[in-house]
């Protein structure tokens, strides 16, 4: 059996990877989260033998992820709402997006360098 | 979990029907080992916290600075990261079956599983330290020396500090929990453990596995931001 | 002398020597060590507060520099915060009467618990250190960019002593939960646990989920200023109040790691003096639960003017009055086991009179605080700092003091004096309100905390809340004259001098190395002094 | 003010009155409760006293009901003070449009104010009585706290952001200015006066110091810095138009609508190609040392200044029409518009 979970989780992170070379918009970070939990809960319920384990153990399991939810969710209704006020009757503020924007600059070449000497500051 | 390692340091049995390995303040062997598998799984809850500071600044400089982010990925190499990542989860592999080994009493298995395991670890630390070598070249240590091309700067200095953060984190458990290894190896090559009480392989086996979990996480927060460019 | 009637072997004398001492796994020695270790940070703590509270008798600034007033209430934040509150009551009072209470010979992880002691010694030894080579001055809070950018301090050494003192917390409690878990005598169920022990577990959850992000905030910051990472540095676009964030939400939970062992210790001491079971005992158990986990949900209420987003505000703030309710249903709870009662004015319940009074205030003027409207103005004022001298020293010290009354007996076999305990208590509750009280008038008029020199119309309020410290002071050395000298001359207890309930009261005082001759059977619920006359051995 | 002990700051603000009405009524709520289980305390204590310690108490275990009753009942009253607390903090927090603006930096360990008018002053405050201030500030170290106990506001300077309150001054008079978030060594010497004057006394002392308007200075600068070569005013320049922009919300280039305000324009200046407005290219570069925090308020109201160029501000329509028209639906155009 562990050799079949094994090769489930080769099978995840060579999909992770390939899924990240594939533009989804918005979608790439929760598939690749999803991945990542996923494979986790593998190692949880087999290799850490959780699915054969105790009640309490589930719970305590449990309990650790329902924190860390309660420190990132509860932090981000600070960050993610923050945008809401400043704009007058403005509804999406800068920091509500979780996503990848789509439009990400080019890699490699920003054009930062023929910027500073097109635009540069002329006193 | 010390505790449960260091279990036979101290046996005060003071009748014969005591196990060797049971100490003196539990009743049964069976509670000695469902306490100590608690701790850990409790001490376990700890390290999911600890790393959740880290894991919350990422996400909030990841939500604000997503074009950094990006470039920041890109700067990593993701074949090492892939490799590591197929390295760890075969030593996930090695190690449950060290653990499985222990448990059916197979003793030299057990030992050859934890060696495989601690081999593997090591490959991981290498590979590690290649890519930390070549970004301490590329000056991508944050810090006063650091240096990036480009308007993001700033940014991609808190990329790299996450960066440093969390896989640095990473390996001091992975140095941890090779060196828990090779103590838990070395018992076992002495015959120490037995079907009725290999705790101390159980409980590292846990540990392990959590450092497992920690990069499957890692991995595509860090190296697979978005490839598609 | 009277020695000779304590029982010939207890778990005091059972070994001799320095190192009988410094490598003993036993829990109750373990919880007398760290008794020591914490009366030697209170006393540290409590000079550096005289010297806050001397240079505020005047307005100007003639007494100490700015700079070492500034590293004068750090250092007193540090030092009573991490190595007094967060040790005392978990480490003492639950390390020596946690496995007694459940029938136990032991913790289950007696090495490590042992180990706890050590690394508590070894933040400490760092933190002390720091304050010999010039302090730190950047508030208990380190908040940055001061703590990581500006500050010219010892912020280092300081943070290292801290994030090693977190572990011996988070060992503390990983310990205590499994003990709860796993070590329970025969028949001891969940709802026959006595009340201290469910808040030790509640306490226990809340070390082991909140400690682990002080240490990493604490090493981010470390990062920030050793090595130039960037975490919350604004000059790269990091944010400052994130920082605010990951310290909060460990230290929010703290207060409730400092208040909800010696609120389980009041419900022992109320039972005990009341005669009485407790009023409602599975509300207080619970309210325990629910304060531990609503207590990691209102860390933001330390942030309402700190640039966070006026909706969390919100959200924070209707948390933050949800956490109320349960601290009140106890209180509510408390004051009912009185009713009907058989009350025995014994030293101990003296100390929860004055718990009584002090924590309702303290609770009461939380109120104030997480209502958005009225934090804006009180926010950073003396308001808050009165606010919580009367949780963490009203509640939790008091409480503390309580306990430490109530098992005294048991710990030393050896009563103190009843009178001189009472007199104590009556002392340390004048003094406090005295010292506190006019805090709080001084923070609506707009006083701002952490004030070196401050304006005249403040000078009378602040005379008063001096004066009110050397009563306390005062209060303070008296509990320790008497508790000292019960050590020599006191009077030996016997088993139960309080004719309590419990299992540790079923053992002698001091018990034996092994607690108990054999394991005891529990067979009915705690508190059950009305209905049958107790064991008074 | 030092005739015996005062018990409350004075009331000068709008906010004061509205403050100090919730203050007494959390007070005599708590003060009701707080007295309630004292007298309890101290009736059952002495009622029941027991000197022998050998009587046992009534077996009463609990009641449901009881236990019911003081959690439901106090929850409910906690929701009528988190309510009204909530209304008055949100009264706070809106500045209304017509306030007058004042733009502060804190640094250790002094206020600086800037008026628009060209007044700056050191850590004094003028302001008129009877009308809405709005006072945008920020930090150019660490955190600072601007606090006006006898206005009953208080917010924290940021450094890398702007905060902002506001009060209405009601009473003519000089009052308390005190920094409240712990900055370093002077931090209790960070304080200062806020004078309210009456408003043609503000007028003149307004008028007796002098100088550029800020928007005046901003204007300055924005020829100095070079920033005219590209952002024409008629949109055909490199960078967008900022006439009219102030207040409207743009397009950026990764699809994300923003607001306008004083923090945009201020990252937008410091770290320009964080939020790229669409369809333009990231040319311009960091103005990071090049200008100070005050330039860069000075540069905020300029662009404030600015009057619509006769284009709707609408923000769909982010960029004047001589450009590549980008599209409105940003998804598809993807890398392109870079």
């Amino acid at each position: 059996m562990y050799y079949a979970i094994f090769g489930s989780l080769m099978a995840l992170t060579a999909t992770t990877v390939a899924v990240a070379f594939v533009n989804l918009g918005a979608l790439n970070f929760p598939v690749a989260l999803a991945i990542a939990i996923l494979k986790a809960t593998l190692v949880i319920l087999f290799f850490m033998h959780v699915k054969y384990s105790s009640q309490l153990t589930k719970l305590i399991c449990g309990t650790a992820f329902f924190f860390l939810i309660i420190l990132f969710g509860l932090t981000l209704t600070d960050y993610l709402s923050r945008g809401w006020f400043v704009a007058p009757g403005g509804t999406a503020g800068a920091g509500t997006q979780l996503t990848i924007g789509p439009a990400a600059p080019p890699a490699g070449e920003p054009g930062a360098e023929a910027g500073e000497g097109e635009a540069a500051p002329e006193p | 979990m010390a505790d449960g390692l260091t279990a036979h340091a101290g046996p005060h049995g003071d009748g014969q029907a005591h196990h060797p390995d049971l100490q003196h303040h539990f009743q049964t062997l069976g509670q000695q080992q469902e306490a100590a598998t608690l701790g850990m799984w409790i001490f376990l809850v700890t390290e999911v916290m600890f790393f959740g500071g880290l894991l919350m600044a990422y996400l909030l400089y990841r939500v604000w600075y997503p074009e950094a982010w990006v470039e920041g990925s890109l700067e990593l190499n993701i074949v090492l990261g892939a490799t590591n990542t197929v390295v760890l989860i075969g030593s996930s592999l090695t190690m449950a079956l060290g653990v499985r080994a222990a448990q059916t009493g197979a003793q030299k298995a057990t030992v050859g599983w934890l060696l495989l395991t601690m081999a593997l670890g090591l490959t991981f630390l290498v590979i590690k330290f290649f890519e930390y070598r070549e970004k301490w070249e590329l000056n991508h240590i944050p810090g006063p020396n650091f240096t990036f091309e480009g308007p993001l700067a700033p940014q991609m200095q808190i990329f790299f500090s996450l960066y440093f953060g969390l896989t640095g984190l990473h390996a001091l458990h992975m140095i941890i929990g090779f060196t828990l290894l090779s103590v838990i190896a070395w018992m076992a090559h002495r015959g120490r453990f037995t079907p009725e009480w290999y705790t101390p392989v159980e409980l590292s086996g846990l540990y392990w596995h959590f450092v497992d979990i920690v990069w499957i996480f890692l991995f595509p927060l860090l190296y697979l931001v978005d490839r598609t460019h | 002398m009277t020695t000779t009637v304590l029982p010939r072997v207890n778990y005091l004398n059972v070994k001799y020597g320095v190192a009988s001492w410094l490598l003993t796994k036993d829990h109750k020695r373990i919880g007398l060590m760290y008794l020591v270790l914490v009366a030697v940070a209170f006393l540290l703590g409590g000079i550096f507060a005289a010297g806050v509270r001397i240079e505020l008798t005047t307005p100007q600034g003639d007494f100490v520099s700015a700079d070492t007033y500034n590293r004068l209430f750090t250092m007193h934040g540090v030092t009573m915060v991490f190595f007094v509150l967060i040790p005392a009551v978990p480490a003492i009072l639950g390390n020596f009467a946690l496995p007694l209470m459940i029938g136990a010979k032991d913790v289950a992880f007696p090495k490590i618990n042992l180990l706890s002691w050590y690394i508590l010694v070894i933040g400490f030894v760092f933190t002390v250190a720091a304050m010999l080579f010039g302090g730190v001055d950047t508030g208990w809070t380190f908040y940055t960019p001061y703590s990581s950018l500006a500050s010219n301090s010892n912020v280092m050494l300081t943070g290292i002593g801290i994030f090693i003192a977190g572990f011996s917390s988070i060992l503390t409690g990983l310990n205590f939960m499994v003990t709860i878990h796993r070590m329970r005598a025969p028949g001891m169920t969940w709802f026959r646990l006595p009340l201290f022990v469910w808040a030790i577990y509640a306490t226990a959850l809340v070390q082991i989920l909140a400690t682990p992000v002080i240490a990493i905030t604490v090493g981010m910051l470390a990062l920030e200023r050793g090595l130039g990472f960037g975490f919350f540095d604004p000059r790269l676009g990091g944010d400052p109040v994130l920082f605010q964030h990951l310290f909060w939400f460990y230290s929010h939970p703290a207060v409730y790691i400092m208040i909800l062992p010696p609120m389980g210790a009041i419900s022992e001491v109320i039972a005990c003096f009341s005669r009485k079971s407790v009023f409602g005992y599975s509300f207080v158990a619970f309210s325990s639960l629910s304060i531990a986990v609503f207590g990691f949900l209102v860390w933001a209420h330390h942030l309402f003017v700190s640039g966070i987003s006026p909706y969390s505000a919100m959200v924070f703030s209707f948390l933050s009055f949800a956490v109320a309710i349960p601290s009140a249903v106890k209180v509510f709870n408390w004051t009912a086991t009185m009713y009907r009662g058989a009350i025995w004015w014994q030293a101990p319940m003296m100390w929860v009179f004055g718990f009584l009074g002090l924590f309702l205030i303290g609770g009461l003027t939380g109120l104030f605080l997480a209502s958005l409207g009225l934090d804006v103005h009180l926010h950073d004022t003396y308001f808050v700092v009165a606010h919580f001298h009367y949780i963490m020293v009203g509640g939790a010290i008091m409480g503390f003091f309580a306990g430490l009354h109530f098992w005294w007996p048991k710990m030393t076999g050896r009563m103190y004096s009843n009178s001189m305990a009472t007199l104590s208590a009556l002392l340390v509750f004048v003094g406090f309100n005295l010292t506190f009280f006019p805090q709080f008038i001084l923070g609506y008029l707009g006083m701002p905390r952490r004030y070196h020199v401050y304006s005249e119309e403040f000078q009378v309020l602040n005379v008063l809340s001096s004066a009110g410290a050397s009563i306390l002071a005062v209060g303070y050395i008296l509990l320790a004259s008497y508790l000292f000298y019960s050590l020599v001359k006191g009077k030996p207890a016997g088993a139960n001098p309080w004719r309590a309930t419990g299992l540790e009261w079923t053992t002698q005082s001091p018990p034996l190395p092994e607690n108990f001759e054999e394991t005891p059977i529990v067979t009915e619920a705690p508190y059950q002094y009305s209905k049958r006359e107790v064991n008074v051995g | 003010m030092l005739s015996g002990i005062p018990l409350f700051p004075e009331q000068a603000s709008n906010f004061a009155p509205e403050v100090d009405n919730l203050y007494f009524f959390v007070t005599a709520v708590t003060a009701f409760v707080a007295l309630l289980v004292v007298v309890l305390v101290i009736i059952f204590a002495v009622k029941y006293r027991d000197r022998t310690g050998e009587k046992v108490g009534a077996p009463i275990h609990g009641s449901v009901s009881l236990e019911l009753a003081w959690t439901i009942i106090p929850f409910l009253v906690t929701m009528v003070i988190f309510a009204w607390a909530t209304v008055v903090f949100f009264h706070m927090v809106r500045a209304p449009d017509q306030a007058l603006e004042i733009y502060s930096t804190g640094k250790q360990w002094m206020w600086r104010f800037q008026h628009i008018d060209g007044q700056s002053e050191i850590n004094e405050l003028h302001v008129p009585v009877g009308r809405p201030v709005k006072v945008t500030f920020t930090s150019e170290d660490v955190l600072h706290s601007l606090y006006f106990p006898a206005f009953r506001v208080k917010a924290d300077a940021i450094p890398g952001r702007y905060s902002s309150l506001w009060f209405t001054a009601t009473k003519t008079g000089e009052y308390h200015l005190f920094c409240a978030e712990y900055c370093g060594t002077d931090h209790s010497g960070m304080i200062g006066k806020v004078v309210v004057m009456e408003p043609n006394d503000y007028q003149a002392w307004l008028s007796g110091g002098g100088g550029l308007s800020m928007a005046a200075r901003g204007e300055q600068l924005f020829q100095q810095l070079g920033c005219v070569s590209c952002h024409l005013t008629d949109g055909s320049g490199r960078g967008p138009s900022l006439a009219g922009k102030y207040g409207a919300q743009e397009i950026l280039a990764n699809g994300v609508a923003v607001a306008i305000d004083d923090t945009y324009v201020r990252e937008s200046i410091l770290t320009p190609q964080m939020k790229l407005v669409a369809g333009y290219q990231p040319l311009m570069p960091t103005f990071q040392g090049l200008v100070n925090e005050e330039g860069l308020m000075s540069l905020i109201e300029y662009i404030k200044s600015l009057p619509s160029a006769g284009q709707p501000a609408a923000a769909t329509q982010p960029s004047a029409a001589t450009q590549p028209a980008p599209p409105p639906n940003p998804a598809p155009a993807g890398g392109g518009s870079q």
